[in-house]
């Protein structure tokens, strides 16, 4: 059986090309992916997730508002039964041209597993999420 | 109120404007009067129209950035950094997203932790938030004139707040605003706001002040064919026309071809001033050309690249102005030093082709005569579908896939059509959704993709434009596999 | 020896050849035999003419820097960073300018400063004193085809040593490293040097090694009709050929009107093609385009714009190559990063462009009509002079001031001509000193000097020239009268 | 009586174009130019000025060797016995883009009086010659 998978653009961010094709890819990829598209709240993502039964949210942030729209995910996911959701976020999470490995410690010390900044292949995320999920490929 | 392409009535717009001014206490005894006084008082120097006009006749193209930071004091300091360090000609206030999703309290969180961490918290300025207070402020401490930059669906009330503040354009459109910027915004609706927008220019128009106005030429900035954005930029000028505007600075998205940008360009100049006279509207038609709106390289010497190519083809069109990108594009909000660094070259290289115009051709015409042709069969559809209103037409043209925008967020675009690069780059249509083309304007289309399906020795599919969409950012613009790449490379 | 455009026989070469190796200790004992030898050991992806020409069947441009420090281990760093960092497709050594002068024994004070204080003191690599040691050590740390880029008006001993090292590409002519770099040497005797040059490249031919020759094509880089250098191109290519070369890459300088650079790099090829027919000589014709030769910009965002400039001009033309340059111009020699970064920003712009050409019209036809009628009334008159010999011709050509560059330092170049541009950027002859133009090609060169004269109101005159050699550098391509630049910005 | 200048190029440096422009500024700001242009040693400076009794002599150096270049040229000239004379020096006098400040200083220490970046108009250049020479404009 396929994992299932919620994919999504948070907050007020309506980039929509990467994710159709992080939706290509992780379909692609073997992934059962549950997609609610651009413009969504944490709220979406965590009902998604409660509905399918999905075992990992893939957070996108294009749009630098990443900071104030991821805070307390990993609290809400708690909150609503998920405690063992793995949590990936990535993208251009902060405003403006930043060190990548202060983005990423702020981004891990707010519970996410795994941070992506936007030049790391797709292939990668894919292979870090069998890994994570402990699925054989 | 129901959605027709007719001039709102005063009564009906101040009907609807009480309520505009109440969705946030900075819109609170806003008085028009008051504000048409203020807008009276702008210089020539700082008015966006007579900018354009003059620009327009002297055959010369203007450079404006883009930028918006949370506060009030953060914006006067990087506005004034991109005239007197980065020599821009007009000069922009980007607003954040969050603003432009009219959720003015996020916003107030944004704006505190921005003067906790002295770094901007937001993507741009939440010009409601700040009201007239602020936005004047911010109008009377630079020196060039102003426009908003946004991404609004609904913008009514910033647009009264900010026309009130002595900005003298303003960006945006009913189509280019919500198709690209919202999930689930009706077109109905934001058509309906876009009016409001419009038929305040043409209030301040009829007291004397004249407002520009930008419909949005990029759309998603994604592969957009010329024509598709080209269509929805006629369509917008003559609501905004039928409205009172009569200043409108139409917009197209670099595809990076040059040639067909160029075209692109030439084409969307002289059929919307043809669409505008047979629809009885004097206006005063300029253009602008957008540096390259996808995907940039993270490398910045690569990125200089990618935008001093933009410079070029706005030179080379004659476009009216040229909105500007930076060498920090890949990695978002750009600082003040790397957004003045990117209008330093791109005046630059404007300087230097200064006269300079891509000669007249047999290839140029006929690309010219491509997209006239297809931007034609799109708006005729759109004018049977509105029984001869454009405002219902484009309602109904979506919800048919007549017009269609490719990886558009919204859930009314029908989302068939699909584009791809052909041989020489230039954007074509590959899936043609329920685009209302001649049979010959489609076999064109496909022969030409199929030309390089043949160069690249595999079939035209969806993995072509997912090759396309990132090849920029990987420093070509056809996106080939990696074999042809390296073949041709030798 | 008598200087005509035959043939050297071997005889002849060998009997100056001793001389030449005697000239500095490390042209002791340089076997020729052995030096073809090493060549023939030299892998395909490192020689140059066969990149050349697998480029021309691809249609695409490949990219060069310039690059030339001190040491051995100072250029073998600086060489990978330029292959690996920046991506280039062809790697240069240039040289310093005192090994241009033959002026060895200082080279050694340069070298030993340059290694005590662990920057390099030399403007170049100075490849004589480094030696066939030296310059294979340097050779064999790299994966790419190397060139010597110099300036040198005898360069025997050079040729020799570079040649020996596996290098398979020389720069020079006894033109054009001649009249632009030295004040006092006679013509006679840099065409015999540049003919010994030649003659080695044919003998290694002979022996079935391919060695690329380039004519330098910027000359001055100052202002240079495009007429003018085509007509040293092609000169230099027909004395290179009858001495045996067969892979000619003839050059050109950016003068950055597109239309005419883009005319120039495609008509040079064309008629050189032509000449070299008549002339019954069979050689591989590819061209390179130089970026930007004048005063840069010292703003580097303005220089990228300049670099880019040229980047997008040699790839529409669909010049062969490239010589990039980079951010730091304005202030001489670059460090290895800016060098890169040039070379980053110029590949971007080369495959964003790869495959699109400046299509073919009316304006590019009669520019390249022009250029042709304006080369072919100089070569013809040096083949008058010369009786039917190009060598003699040559000579006698830059005595009588038929063939006359601007600002060059030679005190045999007559100096009487003057350049400027047109209103549209073009480069024009204002003055013509003795070039035996047509009236009909006089008046139109001053017919479009006065139309710009009219535009700025004031007189075509020498002020226009001085306007227009530091007009770049302040960020136009026009020097216009201060007056007319702030009206036409309104 | 107009004052006499010597202007050339040192070194194996064959930039011709800015030499041929100073001509023509300091000629036309009314100095009597002796231009010994481009390739000039030292010596040729010196004897340039010995014979046209000059009283200043401006250097420049476009290729980044005037650091070798440039070295004893105050000596020689007070050996030649023009101790009263006014040196300066510009263009891209070292190799690749170094601070303008410490180049200045170094040039000083030879004992030049003035040295000039490439982006100083020439009209400040006259206007110094003028200065140190106690002419009145």
């Amino acid at each position: 059986m396929k994992a299932t998978i919620v994919i999504g653009v948070i907050g007020a961010d309506c980039h929509a090309v990467g994710n159709r094709i992080l939706d290509h890819v992780f379909t692609e990829a073997g992934f059962h992916v549950v997609n609610i598209g651009v413009l969504s709240s944490q709220e979406d993502f965590i009902s998604a997730a409660i509905e399918t039964g999905a075992r990992a949210i893939l957070v996108s942030s294009l749009y630098g508002h990443g900071e104030i729209d991821c805070r307390g995910l990993r609290e809400k996911c708690e909150e609503a039964g998920l405690s063992e959701m793995v949590l990936y976020v990535g993208g251009n999470l902060v405003v403006g041209k930043q060190d990548f490995a202060t983005v990423e410690q702020q981004f891990l010390a707010m519970g996410f597993n795994r941070v992506f900044s936007p030049d790391v292949p797709l292939e990668v995320a894919v292979r870090n999420l069998h890994e994570d999920l402990g699925l054989v490929v | 109120m129901e959605l027709k392409n007719v001039k709102w009535s005063a009564d009906q717009f101040l009907a609807v404007r009480d309520g505009v001014l109440k969705q946030w206490e900075t819109g609170h005894n806003l008085a028009l009067e008051r504000a048409v006084e203020y807008q009276r008082s702008v210089p020539l120097a700082k008015r966006f129209a007579d900018a354009l006009l003059g620009a327009k006749e002297a055959g010369i193209t203007l450079a404006q950035p883009r930028a918006g930071v949370a506060t009030v004091e953060g914006q006067i300091e990087l506005l004034l950094h991109l005239q007197q360090v980065g020599g821009a000609d007009l000069l922009p206030v980007t607003i954040d997203s969050y603003t432009r999703q009219n959720r003015y309290r996020e916003c107030i969180v944004g704006i505190e932790e921005s003067k906790a961490t002295g770094r901007s918290m937001l993507n741009g300025f939440p010009a409601v938030n700040h009201g007239v207070e602020g936005c004047r402020a911010l109008f009377e401490a630079v020196g060039l004139p102003l426009q908003a930059r946004h991404g609004t669906p609904d913008a009514r009330l910033l647009s009264e707040i900010v026309l009130a503040s002595g900005w003298t354009s303003n960006e945006g459109g009913g189509i280019s605003y919500n198709i690209p910027y919202a999930k689930s915004v009706s077109l109905e609706r934001s058509l309906l706001d876009w009016q409001y927008c419009d038929r305040l220019v043409g209030l301040y128009e009829e007291m004397g002040v004249r407002i520009n106005r930008e419909p949005f030429g990029p759309l998603t900035g994604t592969l957009v064919p010329p024509s598709m954005s080209n269509a929805v930029m006629i369509l917008e000028g003559l609501l905004a026309a039928e409205q009172g505007v009569k200043s409108l600075t139409l917009g197209y998205g670099q595809g990076g071809h040059l040639l067909q940008d160029v075209a692109a360009i030439r084409v969307l100049e002289q059929q919307a001033e043809e669409y505008f006279r047979d629809g009885g509207y004097e206006v005063e038609v300029t253009t602008v050309f957008h540096q390259w709106m996808g995907g940039f390289p993270q490398d910045e010497a690569q990125a200089f690249g990618v935008v001093c190519l933009g410079a070029q083809a706005a030179a080379l069109a004659g476009a009216t102005k040229v909105i500007v990108k930076t060498p920090h594009e890949a990695a978002g909000v750009p600082t003040k030093e790397a957004n003045a660094e990117g209008i330093l070259a791109t005046q630059q290289t404007l300087r230097m082709l200064r006269g300079q115009r891509m000669a007249p051709s047999p290839a140029l015409e006929a690309e010219m005569e491509l997209i006239r042709a297809e931007t034609k069969c799109l708006l005729d559809k759109v004018h049977e579908l509105g029984e001869g209103d454009y405002a219902i037409g484009a309602v109904r043209a979506f919800q048919a896939g007549v017009l269609d925008v490719p990886f558009a967020p919204s859930q009314h675009n029908a989302g068939k059509m699909l584009p791809a690069r052909d041989n020489s780059g230039a954007i074509r249509y590959l899936e043609f959704g329920n685009l209302p083309f001649t049979q010959e304007i489609k076999d064109h289309n496909r022969a030409l993709l199929e030309e390089r399906a043949r160069f690249e020795g595999r079939p035209v599919s969806f993995q072509m434009v997912i090759d396309d969409i990132y090849a920029v950012s990987k420093g070509t613009l056809v996106g080939r596999p990696e074999k042809v790449i390296s073949t041709s490379r030798r």
